[in-house]
């Protein structure tokens, strides 16, 4: 996945984007931090093809376009959980499936599956409306996670939930790109997410985003609770955290 | 003495009236409701305010126009008018609901109602049209009771009537009911080539275009009634002789009718209002008689449960005791 | 009939009781002649006594009017999927699907008589069209009220036209929609009975339409409100369906539904 | 008049030559006679030639029907906050405000034009009714789809029943309450017609519905449809302003404005 | 303000809370921790009487009633920012001082003052759909302090901030606690952040919430970064993480 030069401004000559480059191989798992309104979300956006850029593009090699029987090249988990209030849990997980035509049977299997992996296994029944904000979050995780996407954009999913749950979470992300090869793109706040996460970590600037900092971790592939206490962690901890500091300022 | 200023001419009432009553210095005002837009079917009205004929009596008269189901009636009863304008079936009916009007001047001696068919279809009267093809009625008229009692529906279709004539032009089969003086004319404008037949003539003819007023209103102000009756016996009369300037005058009013229609419509309908029984009682005069032959027809109808007695409706002022 | 549902039906009958009288008293009280407002008893009487009649008149109407409301719903909800396709297409036809709301049915009768026939038929045609735009208006709305992001959601899931307007759209737009259907279910009966005034009368089964025309001209006030009241409770059972259906498909979600 | 109004103007003008090109083309091709469906030319004559009373009938009609409008804008409003107090009322009392709807005018118009008088205060009052239930129904399901937690946040914060109506539900409800207002401007100008019909002859002013109705008798289509235009052409401009004032006040924050 | 034997329990038979204590003095700050759908949101729309119990009850002492002329004596963050999307941020966050009757000059002076602390000077004529997730909380965050209320709840409003404005309101937060000394009741998901700006720590058990951990600090009331390093801050944060872990399993 290439961008390339991608500028957006909103009404008001608000500038966002001000010509953006990144380049993300295929496979890599890449946390992508910054200060609240720089512009994640949007370049979230525009990569899943959901916004227009003024200036500059975004290319997959290899190219995104769905093949014969795949579930969803793109998965995305907004920032807001985005529930179809109308829809029980599991019909909201498995919506994903349902477009693209997999057997009601099937994709309920499945949504159920990714539901009680996310701890909402007992909740499948109930409405968006009668979950807490952080369940909310987790069927929105779930809904994503179903398709098994090629590229998956995750906008602060576990902002919401607690560090059990989160760390929990986290794990179960990572093995699952182990297994599955996608690419990621993980928006956070928390710096030690990004690490513990992520490969590579990119910090953005202020509005207009800038790419301050863009780094290939140097932490072990394998990864568990014990890693957050050693000190190439807190070395990349602290290094993100200066490129932030630096960002803030630009 | 009453009945020989009745028997009089319309003109020469009018004269006297006038001259027995002095005339107030500001002109009572009055309004008379129509149940249908300006038409030449209420000429004789507007002849009476354009001519001045309400003026020289001291009546200042408002005209209001009426559209389709305007409640005259009603509106008389309950004061909104003083004067109004229905048929006689209707005022026998809203009698016989409780409604106190009163009928003062009728201008149709022959009522206008009739059955039109196409001329090719030959016919030669009623029962004839009635013995095949379509006819269009509108339910709840009394008439229209009065032929489905006479010759039975069995023969021939009945679709409602829609108030135009646009499917009697498009089939050759098709009759419906009319107002002599208004679809005769207007399918011949279309090319039609109407037949024309009087449902008077089949023995039923109620007044039309019956001037009401409400009892309450004859019994406190009956000089003023008697004014008015005479201002339109007048106006009819200038109406009659010469409708081109009122025309002019409701044509501004109602614009959907054009001066040739106009003219035609007068012309159409000066034999029903202009008679024998007028040449020798005077414009507008009633016959007890025939007021009762009518309430009885009402009453074989089922339309109402009893006639009304006279009496009770019938001033002397304005009806002849002849035929 | 289960107990809530009755439960729900004591108020508006409450409603009734004080309704009609208050109704009966003012009539009595001022003296108003039967002729102009009749008290509700003599209409209860004379329903009773014509009770055939009006329940004949109920039934053709009814069916004209359900005729109309159908294709209403149906058409409805079809032009305002189509409208709601671009803002070009809406800006395009939307002012002109208001002129069938403006054109007075009488003005047109001639035409729906000429091609459907006098009758039932063109009754249901008149209905529909009186009780159309509604729909649209009110599904359209709905349709373009849907969340953004939603709307992301599903372009992002490569959900077609049609799923997305199934599973997304529709859905989203049901509280509109209901709204817009309510009206409607009034307007179908009302024109209905319009219809019936120019077209509508088939021998045997004179809908409330001729009835209420008939007893306006014999100046029978009683019958015609008895006739005017039944239009209503035809009106008011389309009604209660509407809203019961709209609140069953609503409850769980929508909050307009909730605490029904 | 700005550009991107100008730019608004273009589909429906766009969509109207089409449509009358296609008018026009079938009436001659198939020889439909002129007093069924007259063709366009025929009624743009015929409008040019009765421009002044299709004018004064506009003006006269149109002033009712805005009276009419603006009545149920105002009332359905406030009757549609009343009913949305509590759900007891609504239950009791919302069934009964579809009776507005369903009851034929010509069954109440001896009643009209004895309170209002004939003439203008008697249409404008039948405008009203027939207008007044879509802006009744749409304002209630518009207030009662208020975000719960919004609604919450106005309890916390103490606010009174009034500021929450005025501050929060009322602004809420405003995407309903426009596509009520929509319908209610199609039905205000239908209303008054109809009213005309039966109440409607003020010397010196006939209304549309005086000169549909006098047409329609003389079976002078050309005019008659031309009349219906006009009528439609009320409806559109009120349709216009009320839309536009809806896209004004919603732009910037609801969905079914952004785009317009 | 004195929780007793609070019940909730929400239809389908979810019992949410199963009678709950809690006692909290005026003037304290109470961290607020458990896991994702434990019922914190549930307690904290009880306090502030959103919602009603089905038994227990919630005084408090001296009384809640709104003094004359003051602002709001309850100010409540919700864990979605539920903003008025008809209104720009100013008109937004100047909304419970109209809503109280406080002249126009003076209740936008007060917002825009409170704005420019959470960081929003500059997006004060912005409507909410045209903020990012993160400014759309600090502009809820900013509506509920400039009531200067007697109690402030506080549902996660930092969580979708990023590490270094989240630490900025983290400490402003806690001048103004200290400043003014309202009650403040504060849902958070993370540990550090509870243990850094809280007197006092109480920690739920899954649903249905019962106390797992209720602690009060023992770290200085003199806070900066550093403390964040120091062992006493370690300890307490350990002792909250394992009630967390208990809890789970409760
Ligand atoms: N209206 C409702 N109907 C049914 N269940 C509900 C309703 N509201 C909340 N719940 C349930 O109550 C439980 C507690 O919800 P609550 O929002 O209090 O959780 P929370 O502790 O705030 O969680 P989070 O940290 O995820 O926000 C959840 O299991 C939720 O599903
Ligand atoms: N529709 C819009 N109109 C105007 N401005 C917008 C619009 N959408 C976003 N913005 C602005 O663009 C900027 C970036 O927004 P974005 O949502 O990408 O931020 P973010 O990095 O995701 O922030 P956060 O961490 O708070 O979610 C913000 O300043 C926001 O106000
Ligand atoms: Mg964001
Ligand atoms: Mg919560």
């Amino acid at each position: 996945m290439k961008v390339e030069g991608l500028r957006r401004t909103f009404p008001g000559n608000i500038s966002v984007l001000a010509g953006l480059d990144l380049d993300v191989a295929p496979g890599s798992f890449v946390a992508l931090l910054g200060p609240s309104g720089c512009g994640k979300s949007t370049l979230l956006r525009l990569v899943a093809g959901l916004d227009r850029a003024e200036a500059g593009h975004v290319t997959f090699t290899p190219t995104l376009e769905r093949t014969p029987g795949e579930r969803a090249p793109i998965a995305y988990v907004f920032q807001d959980a985005h529930l179809l209030p109308w829809r029980s849990v599991l019909d909201n997980a498995a919506l994903p499936l349902e477009l693209t035509g997999v057997p009601k049977a099937e994709r309920q299997a499945a949504a159920r599956a990714v539901l009680e992996q996310v701890g909402l296994g007992d909740a499948t029944e109930r409405y968006p409306a009668e979950l807490s904000g952080g369940m909310r979050m987790r069927a929105s995780l779930a809904r994503a996670l179903v398709t098994h996407p090629r590229l998956l954009l995750l906008d602060e999913p576990f902002a919401a939930l607690d560090e059990l749950t989160r760390g929990r979470l986290d794990d179960q992300l990572r093995a699952l790109w182990r297994k599955l090869g996608m690419t990621v793109l993980f928006v956070t706040h928390s710096i030690s997410e990004a690490a513990y996460l992520a490969e590579r970590a990119v910090v953005l600037s202020r509005r207009p985003a800038r790419v301050v900092l863009d780094r290939t971790l140097e932490l072990p592939t394998e990864r568990t609770a014990a890693l957050r206490t050693e000190a190439a962690f807190a070395r990349e901890a602290r290094l993100l955290n200066e490129a932030l500091e630096q960002g803030e300022h630009w | 003495s009453r009945q020989k200023e009745e028997s009089q001419p319309g003109s020469q009432t009018a004269t006297a009236a006038s001259a027995s009553t002095p005339k107030p210095n500001t002109p009572a005002k009055v309004k008379l409701a129509l149940n249908w837009v300006p038409e030449p079917e209420f000429g004789g009205f507007y002849a009476a305010r354009e001519s001045g004929a309400f003026a020289r009596q001291g009546l200042d008269v408002e005209i209001l126009g009426g559209g389709a189901g305007a409640p005259v009636q009603q509106m008389v009863a309950t004061g909104q008018a003083e004067f109004g304008i229905s048929g006689a079936d209707e005022i026998l009916t809203a009698r016989a609901r409780g409604l106190d009007v009163i009928p003062l001047f009728a201008v149709y001696q022959t009522s206008p109602h009739a059955i039109m068919a196409h001329a090719s279809r030959g016919a030669k009267n009623i029962a004839d049209v009635l013995s095949s093809g379509t006819v269009a009625l509108e339910p709840g008229l009394s008439y229209v009771a009065y032929l489905k009692k006479k010759y039975g529906f069995d023969k021939v279709k009945v679709v409602p009537y829609d108030g135009g004539v646009a499917r009697f032009v498009a089939d050759k089969n098709y009759a419906q009911q009319c107002f002599v003086t208004a679809e005769p004319l207007a399918a011949k404008r279309q090319g039609a080539t109407p037949a024309v037949f009087l449902v008077a003539d089949e023995g039923f003819n109620p007044y039309l275009a019956v001037v009401i007023t409400r009892r309450q209103y004859w019994k406190e102000q009956p000089e003023r009634v008697k004014a008015f009756v005479a201002a339109v016996r007048d106006g009819w009369r200038t109406y009659l002789d010469n409708p081109g300037p009122t025309n002019a005058v409701m044509a501004k009013l109602n614009t959907t009718m054009d001066a040739e229609t106009f003219a035609a419509a007068a012309e159409a309908q000066r034999p029903l209002i202009d008679t024998e029984a007028t040449r020798s009682q005077g414009l507008g005069t009633m016959s007890r008689k025939r007021w009762e032959q009518l309430a009885q027809q009402l009453v074989d109808l089922g339309t109402i449960e009893q006639a009304p007695a006279p009496d009770d409706y019938l001033v002397p002022e304005f009806v002849s005791a002849r035929d | 009939m289960n107990r809530s549902t009755l439960r729900a039906a004591v108020p508006p009958l409450v409603a009734l009781v004080v309704l009609l009288a208050l109704w009966e008293g003012a009539v009595r009280l001022l003296e108003v002649p039967r002729w102009l407002v009749p008290p509700p008893s003599a209409i209860g009487a004379v329903g009773a006594h014509e009770a055939s009649a009006l329940l004949g008149g109920a039934i053709t109407t009814g069916r004209s009017a359900l005729v109309g409301f159908g294709l209403s719903a149906v058409l409805g909800v079809l032009v305002a999927v189509l409208l709601a396709s671009s803002r070009m297409v809406e800006r395009a036809l939307y002012p002109y699907t208001l002129f069938l709301q403006t054109v007075p049915i009488v003005a047109i009768a001639p035409l729906l008589v000429l091609w459907f026939g006098p009758g039932p038929r063109a009754v249901a045609v008149s209905s529909f069209i009186v009780s159309l735009f509604p729909v649209i208006a009110n599904t359209l709305t709905g349709l373009r009220s849907v969340d953004p992001s939603l709307r992301d959601m599903f372009r992002l899931y490569g959900a077609r036209r049609l799923a997305t307007l199934w599973k997304l759209e529709l859905p989203a737009a049901m509280p509109h929609l209901f709204t817009g259907l309510r009206i409607a279910s009034g307007l179908s009966v009302i024109g209905a009975i319009v219809g019936e005034f120019v077209a509508g009368f088939a021998e045997g089964s004179a809908g409330l339409g001729i009835l209420v025309l008939g007893a306006y001209r014999q100046l029978r006030t009683d019958l015609l409100f008895a006739a005017v009241l039944a239009a209503s409770v035809l009106g008011l059972v389309l009604f209660g369906a509407v809203s019961l259906t709209g609140a069953r498909l609503l409850r769980r979600w929508h909050p307009s539904a909730q605490g029904t």
